[in-house]
């Protein structure tokens, strides 16, 4: 092998770019976020699996049609009203932003720009 | 065409994932044994690839020059990104040909016309798009560090930042998103709509870009459009559990997850064995990574034949006469004549 | 309007750069919506030359959708006559929105405000005022304007005209490029150069109504949210009975604010300009 | 044969179908044959003259026979595909650019329309990438997992008569002169790729007449032409008779001479052909006028050297000559005339082959004390260095007018331009002895210069035709310079432009001639103790 002094360090630097995560992580893979639910409502404005996948994308829907098209009835679930509102309604139940949003966002870094404006609830803890 | 198989090859990797996920266990094999067998070859091949490009000499030192080389007169200018003269010269041409591009920034459109008459037009698409593809890629493959690392180390959290920067709906928009899928349409489209590059474009050619066009499309659908089953959170535990040897699949996932993950064992696979390695060749190129030096410093051939020149003494051997006769000076006079 | 085009048209959007195809996209999206909007622009393009006649002609009826237009009327006497009145407005305004102070004036946020008559109304003689003139302050606000500059210049519609005729900001989608602001001529917006949060108290909050961020604009909602809920803006609320300020749709001509102007003279801010403001004052 | 007319070529040139003027091949060029015909190939070696380079000593010609590229059966050894895959597998394990370049090509295409054969012939298979893939395609098939496994999917193919056929038309449409390796992304140089070829169909015996009788000749008399000592002496005596006709002086330069400081080696056309004399004699007056202590030398009578255009081995046998007479001349530094693939060999080559020269010293110049040390390990240096130092320190007489005849251009011959880097001095150089002369277009010179298209040994007749071709790109500029400024000079520092570009000008543009920068230089030196006649078309006035 010709070069070596200069082509072997470049792969072990390759090499240790690319498994940068193996040796980061320490062999720890991390607990799971668990994220708490509210105690005293047990039904959320939609299904579990649907609000879970999704819940960015119905406050979305929200924002443009609370704000663009001036929809702001109320709507109905199960007999209860709602409001579209993240910050009156979602955080209503939800009351610790730190426990259940921060939960899976700091887990995963999503870093939304909601409470760049939007008031999150006073911890209460 | 040259490109229709590549697209049935991409099309089948997808039925085989898609299909191959859904029967249960075997998320097992897509979600874990192949990514590891895949990054075990990406790493083991493209070292093994190096290497055996590093077990060839360099035994001449044939750097292209394209400027002016270094000179002892003081009021010629050497050009030394160009005609690099010593290894930092060198090492700053490299980093603009490896960062930049610096080569195809010089990329002209030649044309004939009547006359016959040739013209040629600085054409910069495809440094611009080549330069973007790369670069989506790259910050693309930085972002998804978040999923592999925990916690998330903050120059991660700056590029996905910055490329998140335009705050577009949401799930927020990246701009790499929409770069590295206009890269690929364009590096897919030149070859198409040139002439010279659709007659010289081979099956191995369309192959990756469609297998990346594959990998960033089922990726844009994951986080905008088919978002049942993709949890986020299920998802990064089982890529950090891949990259801590404890992997764990631990919520269903969706097919098109699977696919995603499969389309890049695939393409970390095929890297080595493939064109992509020109990622490791860009730097050992002897026409870009030599100084040009060759008068100053000598290079050394490790195989350099012992070869001698047809030697002097035979040369005048066979014409002694006529030097003589002509007054050219020799080494050894002609022998007395025999009377 | 329907969901999937919407959706659609979202689709689109973020697939597209923003900045590049992004505003042609939302101009479809938002003029779609909004006829007003579409038929506003269509009056603005006449330009500032033809202000003058379209102030004249009169503003605009029905506008499609709701039929609405909010309008208000302030009654400057009764400002004078309750010297505190236009304080606690501004008091109210502000907190019900969460709207920052800071003392430096280059970086005041402002909703809804005093200004000297002169300010207030440059377009008329100023010669040998009246003294409550030369003292007191005119109580000013958004205009709502029926042809509203801000929104013709704003390059990613993060501000336009809903269709009860109100001027809004979508905070989400402004980039803080203060086209709107050289656009207003009342001087209507404020720009957020620091973190408003800053200049609000954090335990005195409306918790109902969010903060703003630092690099948007911002500006007077003619209590959209409120009206939403079935309320009237918290400014016209805070004068009670006083009539210092009547709110209502200028379009129904039986409505209370319809009475009040046809009862008054009224005047409007730089009428000039052709911006058809949407609220009146009595003098 | 007779070359077609100029304006036939012109027109099938811009409207013949070819990928250059818009048409596209119906068929993939893995199943597009070469055809041959008289006038699209050099003649083949001879078998006498390939069997002489086989005995000696350190080269290797085998296969020497009788046959034709018309022949459908070209008589290749029986193991022909092992001896290439042999070849093969040793040129991979000697030369890394060799496996990088088989490796790395993506092919982006930015090479395709930069090689002047391509621009002149539109054939696709003059894309420098596809020549490239002429190869790659065997490297596949035999060499890499990839191809043995998806074969033809990932661009491999079997090696075959037909793929033998083709690397001897394409190797021999290429002049190696890097142009396309300056706009590889990774700066893939199909010049290698060509050198390679031509190793591996040499070892099947498959060289070209025009290619080995000058190696031979070369490796026996010392160059090219097979000058005999005394008849190269002579044809300088000439040179020196018609300057003495010309300018009154009496030159008589040394041969063979020990203890001179320096040794002088250039292309031996300089003493023998038109247009090449006239730089000769500027060497001759140059040389006078400085009174330098220097020597021709009969045996290393050759600059250029052919065996770069056959195989490594042969070029170092050549080359090795030069330092070779250094030695036994006992010479300080060698300094070298103008040629382009002879200044390739000697920076790029001479040294790692032959080196080191640690008998000579750093070259220094006996007028100005310069010393240049960027030949420091090398010591051999460029005449233009020398000239341009000479012209710096004022140590010339020169009177500009006397070039007043001359509206020039400059072209940067490849090699130099692109393998060395020589592109100032000669400008400096002009600078100072013509008064009028303009630049060509910026996309055909310097770095990104044109070859003359006739470079590596394929400036034999019998291919004019694709000659003029490929020429074409050069000339185009030419005419656009004369078109613009009235240029009537075509200056260059190569022994072969001057002879190609002299044809190609001829056929192109023919108000333009073509000369070397020392006859420059000398058609503007004041001689002491001149007698000179009205001399208004410098060295070339005929008396």
């Amino acid at each position: 092998m010709y070069d070596s002094g200069k082509i072997i360090p470049g792969l072990i630097i390759f090499v240790l770019i690319i498994t940068f995560p193996i040796w980061y992580n320490h062999g720890d893979a991390g607990e799971v976020p668990k994220l708490e639910l509210p105690k005293d409502a047990k039904q959320c404005v939609q299904p579990v699996a649907e609000i879970r996948a999704k819940h960015m994308q119905l406050l979305n829907q929200w924002r443009d049609e609370v704000i663009r098209d001036d929809e702001r009835a109320y709507f109905e679930v199960d007999g209860r009203m709602f409001q579209k509102t993240l910050q009156n309604t979602c955080m209503e139940c939800h009351k610790s932003k730190v426990k259940f949003c921060d939960t899976c966002h700091d887990y995963t870094t999503v870093n939304p720009y909601c409470w760049d404006c939007h008031l999150a609830p006073v911890e209460t803890e | 065409m040259k490109y229709t198989f590549p697209l049935a090859a991409v099309i089948a990797l997808v039925l085989i994932a898609w299909i191959g996920s859904n029967i249960p266990g075997m998320q097992y094999l897509f979600g874990i044994v192949i990514p590891y067998l895949a990054i075990a070859t990406f790493i083991i091949g493209f070292c093994y690839r190096v290497v055996q490009w590093a077990k060839s000499p360099v035994p001449f030192r044939i750097p292209t020059t394209c400027g002016q080389q270094y000179s002892p007169l003081p009021w010629i200018k050497q050009n030394k990104l160009e005609a690099p003269a010593n290894t930092s010269q060198v090492v700053a041409r490299m980093f603009l040909e490896v960062v930049l591009f610096r080569s195809l920034w010089r990329h002209t459109k030649a044309e004939i016309h009547d006359g016959p008459k040739l013209t040629y037009e600085s054409s910069k698409w495809l440094w611009l798009f080549g330069l973007m593809f790369h670069y989506s890629f790259l910050v693309v493959v930085f972002r998804h560090m978040r999923l592999f690392l925990d916690p998330v180390p903050w120059f991660i959290q700056v590029i996905e930042f910055g490329d998140g920067i335009l705050q577009i709906g949401s799930p927020g928009m990246y701009i790499t998103d929409a770069t590295i899928i206009l890269g690929l349409v364009f590096l897919f489209g030149r070859r198409l709509i040139t002439r010279n590059l659709r007659y010289l474009s081979l099956a191995n050619d369309y192959f990756p870009l469609f297998l990346i066009f594959g990998i960033a499309v089922t990726g844009i659908m994951m986080r905008f459009y088919f978002r049942t089953d993709v949890d986020i959170v299920a998802i990064k535990r089982l890529a950090v559990g891949l990259a801590t040897f404890q992997p764990v699949i631990q919520a269903e996932i969706s097919s098109l997850f699977y696919i995603h993950l499969f389309l890049v064992s695939v393409l970390l696979a095929y890297f080595p064995y493939s064109k992509l390695m020109h990622m490791g060749g860009v730097f050992l190129s002897p026409t870009r990574n030599l100084a040009n030096d060759s008068r100053m410093r000598r290079h050394i051939n490790p195989w350099n034949p012992d070869i001698k020149p047809h030697s002097y003494a035979s040369y005048e051997d066979e014409f002694r006469e006529f030097m003589v006769e002509n007054d050219i000076p020799v080494e050894k006079e002609l022998p007395p004549k025999a009377e | 309007m329907d969901k999937k085009r919407r959706e659609f048209l979202k689709i689109v959007g973020i697939s597209t750069l923003a900045g590049l195809g992004a505003p042609a996209v939302f101009d479809r999206l938002v003029s779609g919506s909004h006829p007003v909007q579409a038929r506003a622009s269509a009056t603005g393009a006449q330009g500032g030359a033809g202000g003058q006649q379209a102030a004249a002609a009169g503003h605009s009826q029905a506008a499609a959708g709701t039929g609405k237009r909010y309008g208000m009327v302030i009654d400057v006497r009764k400002f004078k006559q309750y010297p505190d009145l236009a304080r606690e407005c501004v008091r109210v305004c502000h907190a019900v929105h969460n709207v920052p102070h800071f003392p430096d004036r280059k970086e005041e946020i402002k909703w809804i405000w005093q200004t000297p008559y002169t300010s207030a109304f440059t377009e008329h003689s100023h010669y040998y005022r009246d003294e409550d003139l030369e003292q007191n302050q005119v109580l000013v606000l958004c205009n709502h304007c029926d042809n509203p500059p801000c929104v013709r210049v704003c390059p990613t519609k993060a501000t336009f005209r809903n269709e009860d005729g109100i001027v809004e900001m979508d905070y989400h989608r402004c980039i803080g490029c203060r086209f709107c602001m050289a656009g207003c001529p009342y001087g209507a917006r404020s720009f957020n150069w620091r973190d408003p949060r800053q200049g609000l108290d954090m335990n005195n909050l409306n918790r109902q109504f969010p903060t703003r961020m630092r690099g948007v604009v911002e500006k007077c909602n003619f209590c959209v949210e409120r009206l939403g809920r079935g309320q009237i803006p918290a400014c016209v609320e805070a004068t009670g009975n006083t009539g210092a300020m009547y709110f209502g749709d200028l379009n129904d001509p039986d409505s209370e604010i319809r009475r009040v102007l046809k009862e008054n003279f009224t005047i409007q801010r730089k009428p000039s300009l052709g911006t058809l403001p949407s609220v009146f004052f009595i003098i | 044969m007779a070359v077609v007319k100029v304006d036939k070529l012109a027109k099938s040139v811009v409207q013949g179908p070819s990928l250059m003027t818009g048409s596209y091949p119906t068929r993939d060029w893995m199943e597009m044959p070469v055809v041959f015909k008289p006038g699209n190939f050099a003649y083949p070696g001879k078998v006498d003259i390939v069997n002489y380079l086989n005995k000696q000593q350190g080269l290797h010609f085998p296969n020497a026979r009788d046959w034709s590229p018309l022949d459908d059966d070209w008589k290749l050894p029986e193991n022909w595909k092992e001896i290439v895959m042999n070849g093969l597998k040793e040129r991979l394990d000697k030369f890394r650019s060799l496996k990088i370049f088989m490796d790395c090509c993506v092919r982006c295409g930015a090479c395709a329309d930069k090689c002047h054969f391509f621009l002149g012939t539109g054939d696709p298979k003059n894309m420098p990438v596809m020549r490239a893939e002429l190869l790659r395609s065997i490297y596949r098939n035999d060499f890499t997992m990839a191809g043995k496994i998806f074969g033809k999917m990932a661009g491999a193919r079997e090696l075959t008569i037909d793929v033998i056929k083709e690397w001897f038309m394409y190797a021999y449409q290429c002049t190696e002169c890097r142009r396309c390796s300056v706009f590889c992304p990774y700066g893939i140089d199909t010049a290698e790729v060509t050198i390679i070829l031509r190793e591996l169909l040499h070892l099947l015996g498959i060289g070209i007449n025009w290619v080995q009788e000058p190696v031979a000749n070369s490796n026996r008399t010392g160059n090219h032409m097979g000058l005999q000592p005394h008849t190269y002496k002579d044809n300088v005596s000439f040179l020196c008779d018609d300057i003495e006709n010309l300018t009154g002086i009496h030159i008589d330069p040394p041969f063979n001479r020990k203890g001179a400081e320096i040794l002088f080696i250039t292309p031996s056309a300089d003493v023998f052909a038109e247009p090449g004399i006239y730089t000769a004699m500027g060497y001759l007056l140059l040389f006078h006028h400085i009174g330098l202590d220097y020597t021709w030398s009969t045996y290393a009578s050759e600059g250029g050297n052919f065996g770069l255009f056959t195989n490594n081995e042969t070029m170092k046998k050549l080359n090795a000559k030069m330092y070779a007479e250094a030695k036994r001349l006992g010479v300080k530094y060698i300094l070298g005339g103008e040629c382009g693939h002879m200044w390739r060999v000697v920076h790029q080559y001479m040294d790692t082959m032959n080196g080191p020269a640690d008998f000579l010293e750093v070259p220094k110049s006996p007028i100005t004390g310069t010393v240049f040390d960027n030949a420091t390990s090398t010591k051999m240096i460029h005449i233009t260095e020398f000239t341009a130092d000479l012209i710096k320190h004022n140590k010339l007489k020169i009177d500009k007018s006397r070039n007043d005849h001359v509206i020039a251009t400059w072209h940067d011959s490849c090699n130099p331009a692109r393998a060395m880097g020589l592109l100032d001095e000669p400008r400096y150089v002009l600078d100072n002895v013509v008064n009028n002369w303009y630049e060509m277009p910026e996309n055909a010179i310097r770095e990104q210069t044109f070859c003359c298209g006739s470079g590596t040994g394929l400036n034999t007749d019998e291919i004019m035709e694709l000659r003029m071709r490929s020429g074409l790109p050069r000339a185009n500029a030419v005419r656009y310079v004369t078109d613009k400024h009235g240029v009537n000079t075509l200056a260059c520092v190569c022994a072969i432009d001057r002879a190609t570009l002299t044809s190609l000008m001829d056929y192109w543009v023919p108000e333009v001639r073509v000369c070397g920068l020392s006859e420059l230089v000398a058609n503007s030196l004041v001689m002491e103790g001149e007698q000179r006649q009205e001399l208004d078309d410098g060295l070339r006035t005929m008396i």
